[in-house]
């Protein structure tokens, strides 16, 4: 079990840091398709900031319950970009062909740029949901998870 | 090449330290600082996104899964014994050594830029990729695009591995 | 021989290779550790990503972000993106692995109280 | 629509896989009903696949619309129809089977349903897949997944699926190391663009060298000897629910990926210092055949002894495969899926015995032959005549083939091999019949009530063993509809 750390000094920083954190994945995922960056390192970000929240407050406290809400969206990314895959196949192209997203007012190379972006989100969704499960599960017991905390395994 | 020696030597030497230190936390910090140097390898062969994720993914979130689990164990359960060499491991090894010699005899040079790795199809990424995607960073056109569905599975991988170490866990709490 | 030891010195990045690879392997089969055992894991799987970066590097090359723009491009001036692009999936898929082999080193932790694999094999009996 | 299916295939239990567990958050109860009606479709839909395979022949799937060297491609012919069938059909059993076996601690959990859904698509994927890395990360996903169905029994298990895991990701790490070593020196991963650059580059040792790479990791995931270890006490100690799918499928699955990599690749001609290739790679089949029967025979576990069975025969099935010739092909694939519905057959019955009699060894089972349902009885007879080669069975036409294509290349030794595995096989189930029938030390009494479940699986798994015989003609001139369509 990992207790909430007590001390001011990591707490205040806590707060200061994961915003920061949060915000720099967000930008890594969105500039993924510009520099160096994009959903995997977007996600790991995101996941660690709220790794870090979770490790700083403790699992049931106010701060991190991003955190433990983000646990529900299990698959939800990976969803995202099955989604924009079976939009494609329903529009008639192959699997992840983004052409055939039919997107209206726009040509093909923006429809793609589009796709990009769109399965960018959904893995970076995935990662970050991920990571922090995989954190909570390596570091608590699971009946020292509080009811809407846990996982829904 | 100059600045590159330093830099190999020092992943050596780090990976050695992860593996020979005998307390598992140092070893473990010790891996993330060979993962970090790892990073800054590729970064000097122009692998920037490989860097970055190396450096997010390697040192970052895989320090910190060892750490949480190193930490619910006691501290006599991290003191090591050394090792005995498995039988297996002795005639094994040096096959596996002159394998790999063997399969780099005629490998293209180091850096060759008419290597066939760098002339069959990475050209076609990098000419189309802006016109095909307007993406100008040819890394994420051909992980999201070209070869999306590769990404597809593997954030799939990511996905079971969640919900593995759920159910290990889990299942084993009982 | 020479001629190998001479072609191994031109190639650092090779050498460098070789080692962490069996190092690694070697680690992972002789350490009664499970946790030295999963650095050793993850030592091999570096080192094989390792290789396919160093022997896909192009001389003269930059950083695969095209700048021209819609213009014409001349791909001899940027870095081959596919390897890359394996090897970022390889490294998720690492890491991947390295999260349920914790889970299951967690796991083994709770129900057997060791890390040692011959304690462990020792209780089994 | 028809060419979209092999990608459907794929898609129906992933996304049921994965909105499991957000769909049943609050009706647990649900998982099980909606993972059999899963895998039904599936079914149904890799029927449909056969058939469209066998009017329009090798399918062609460009994912993202890119054509093939650029982007990632997917080859549907008859290989991948029948095995992509195959498996289907034995995940249908399984789960049918699963339902009665399963620990209720595993039962509850959504979690345990989904990996079982994600495992049969990384399987789907990895059949049809005809691009090197796209394969890796397919068998990565179900090496995932099933190290995490391993080890979800628990106890034990959680050793040897942590000795899974890392052998499994060694072998993964080999592979990729063979495909880098393949890239490199082509620029390349499409296995049908290999196949037009390779042969000028087989005197490469950096394409031999990714070629050997490539062989070890996938010998480590198909369980070839010496590369066996973690697969016994794996599979001897999974959950009974899981461990007929895992035993028929993974291993198997990992063989039809080497086999459409050395199909492709590797020309009869290809040699290393004056040997052939192929010769090599069916020398170590036989070694694996007759090792892996000499081992099941001093078994005493059942499961474990199941499991070297296993061994043994995909050393045989690589046999058939390395002849060189279409007869000896064909009757390695075939022999392939036979193996499948066996090996899935044997452990339902292991499990079933374990379920209802607590017995695992062949001490334990002494006698059962006169308590137990007739049903399971009935089962192993069929099952251990399949698994030793004797008409009608699927098994039979399968040795025979390999036998015929071993004298069509003149590799006696291979025949020779061949019918001494077959003689092992028939020692050990010697030994499972001969306690199995002996006079019980203490007369148990009741019988025991079979579910329903279990009376369909391994009746129709009987069932479909012996019809496999029946349609083997059939199936042998489908193989080679694919053999011959040239190419991969």
């Amino acid at each position: 079990m990992i207790h909430p750390h007590d001390s001011v000094l990591v707490r205040t920083l806590g707060h200061i840091v994961i915003p920061i954190a949060q915000l720099f994945g967000i930008y890594v995922l969105v500039f993924g398709q510009y520099g160096p960056g994009g959903g995997f390192v977007g996600g790991v970000i995101i996941a660690s900031s709220l790794i870090m929240a979770i490790l700083v407050f403790g699992i049931d406290s106010a701060d991190s319950v991003t955190a433990r809400k983000i646990l529900h969206a299990d698959g939800l990314g990976l969803l995202i970009f099955a989604g924009v895959g079976g939009l494609c196949l329903i529009g008639g192209g192959q699997f992840l062909n983004y052409s055939f997203l039919n997107i209206p007012g726009l040509d093909e190379a923006s429809q793609h740029y589009i796709g990009i972006l769109l399965t960018q989100v959904g893995v970076a969704m995935d990662v970050a949901v991920t990571g922090v499960s995989i954190a909570v599960s390596l570091s608590f017991e699971e009946d020292e998870i509080a009811e809407d905390g846990g996982n829904n395994g | 090449m100059t600045i590159e020696i330093p830099l190999l030597v020092l992943l050596v030497v780090t990976a050695g330290g992860a593996i020979l230190v005998k307390d598992l936390i140092s070893a473990v910090f010790i891996l993330g600082s060979y993962s970090f140097v790892l990073a800054l390898v590729w970064a000097l062969l122009g692998a920037v996104d490989v860097a970055f994720v190396e450096a997010v993914v390697g040192a970052g979130l895989a320090t910190v899964f060892f750490l949480l689990t190193l930490f619910r164990t006691t501290a006599k359960a991290r003191i090591i014994r050394r090792p005995p060499a498995p039988w297996a491991a002795i005639v094994g090894l040096p096959l596996l050594g002159l394998l790999l010699l063997y399969g780099a005899g005629d490998l293209p040079e180091f850096g060759d830029p008419t290597a066939p790795a760098n002339t069959h199809i990475s050209p076609v990424y990098l000419e189309n990729s802006v016109a095909d995607t307007r993406t100008p960073n040819a890394v994420t056109s051909v992980l999201m695009d070209y070869r999306s569905f590769d990404t597809f599975i593997e954030t799939m991988v990511i996905f079971s591995a969640g919900i593995s170490c759920v159910l290990i866990m889990r299942n084993n709490s009982k | 021989m020479g001629e190998l030891l001479h072609t191994l010195i031109q190639r650092p990045n090779f050498v460098v290779f070789v080692i962490l690879f069996l190092w690694g392997i070697y680690i992972m089969a002789a350490h009664p550790n499970l946790v030295k055992k999963l650095i050793g894991l993850y030592i091999v799987q570096t080192s094989a990503i390792f290789f396919l970066v160093a022997f896909s590097a192009k001389d003269g090359a930059t950083v695969p972000v095209i700048l021209e723009g819609m213009a014409a491009v001349d791909p001899v001036g940027y870095a081959n993106p596919l390897p890359h692009v394996l090897t970022v999936t390889a490294i998720v898929v690492q890491v991947a692995t390295l999260g349920v082999s914790l889970a299951l080193v967690s796991a083994i932790y709770r129900k057997f109280g060791s890390l040692d694999e011959d304690e462990i094999l020792e209780q089994l009996k | 629509m028809s060419s979209h299916l092999p990608i459907l295939l794929f898609l129906v239990p992933f996304f049921m896989g994965v909105s499991m567990p957000i769909v049943t958050a609050k009706r647990r109860h649900l998982c099980p009903g909606i993972t059999l009606g899963t895998v039904a479709v599936m079914f149904v839909i890799a029927l449909m696949n056969l058939r469209v395979v066998l009017t329009e022949g090798p399918i062609e799937y460009a994912f993202g619309g890119w054509t093939a060297p650029i982007g990632i491609a997917w080859l549907n012919d008859s290989i991948a129809a029948i095995v992509a069938a195959t498996v289907s059909f034995v995940a249908l059993l399984s789960i049918i089977y699963g339902r009665v076996v399963v620990t209720s601690d595993l039962e509850k959990s959504s979690h345990y349903y989904t990996l079982i859904l994600v495992m049969t698509s990384g399987l789907v994927g990895l059949i049809f897949a005809a691009d090197l890395f796209n394969v890796f990360v397919f068998l990565e996903v179900a090496a995932l997944a099933g190290y995490a169905l391993v080890g979800a029994a628990g106890g034990k298990a959680l050793v040897f699926a942590f000795r899974y895991l890392l052998l499994g990701s060694l072998g993964g790490t080999l592979y990729l190391l063979g495909v880098g070593h393949l890239y490199v020196a082509t620029g390349t991963l499409n296995m049908t663009d290999l196949a037009e650059r390779l042969p000028a580059l087989m005197t490469s040792t950096a394409v031999v060298g990714g070629l050997i790479y490539i062989f070890l990791g996938l010998s480590i995931k198909m369980a070839l000897i010496p590369l066996h270890s973690w697969l016994p006490d794996a599979y001897a100690n999974a959950p009974s629910a899981v461990a007929p799918f895992l035993a028929s499928t993974v291993t198997k699955v990992a063989l039809v990926a080497w086999v459409r990599i050395e199909y492709s690749l590797i020309a009869p001609t290809v040699e290393v210092g004056h040997v052939p290739v192929l010769v090599l790679l069916e020398e170590l089949g036989i070694i694996a055949a007759l090792i892996g029967g000499a081992l099941a025979l001093i078994q005493t576990d059942l499961k474990r002894m199941f499991a070297y069975g296993g061994i043994s025969h995909i050393g045989l099935i690589l046999i058939g495969v390395s002849l060189g010739n279409d007869t000896g092909f064909t009757g390695g694939m075939f022999y392939l899926v036979n193996d499948a519905i066996m090996q899935a057959a044997l452990f339902m019955i292991a499990g079933a015995i374990f379920h209802h009699h607590k017995a695992s060894t062949l001490d334990e089972i002494r006698g059962l032959g006169h308590s137990t349902s007739p049903l399971l009885t009935g089962a192993l007879i069929v099952v251990a005549i399949a698994m030793v080669g004797l008409p009608p069975t699927g098994g039979f036409f399968g040795k025979w083939n390999i036998i015929l294509g071993a004298l069509e290349a003149k590799h006696h030794f291979a025949v020779f091999a061949v019918i001494a595995s077959t003689l092992l096989t028939f020692g050990y189930f010697l030994k499972v019949f001969s306690s199995w029938f002996n006079q019980p030390q203490s007369v148990a009494g009741e019988t025991i009530a079979v579910s329903g479940g279990l009376r369909l699986s391994l009746g129709v798994i009987s069932f479909s063993i012996i019809a496999l015989g029946f349609l083997s003609d059939f199936v042998v001139r489908f193989l080679l509809q694919s053999v011959r369509g040239g190419g991969a």
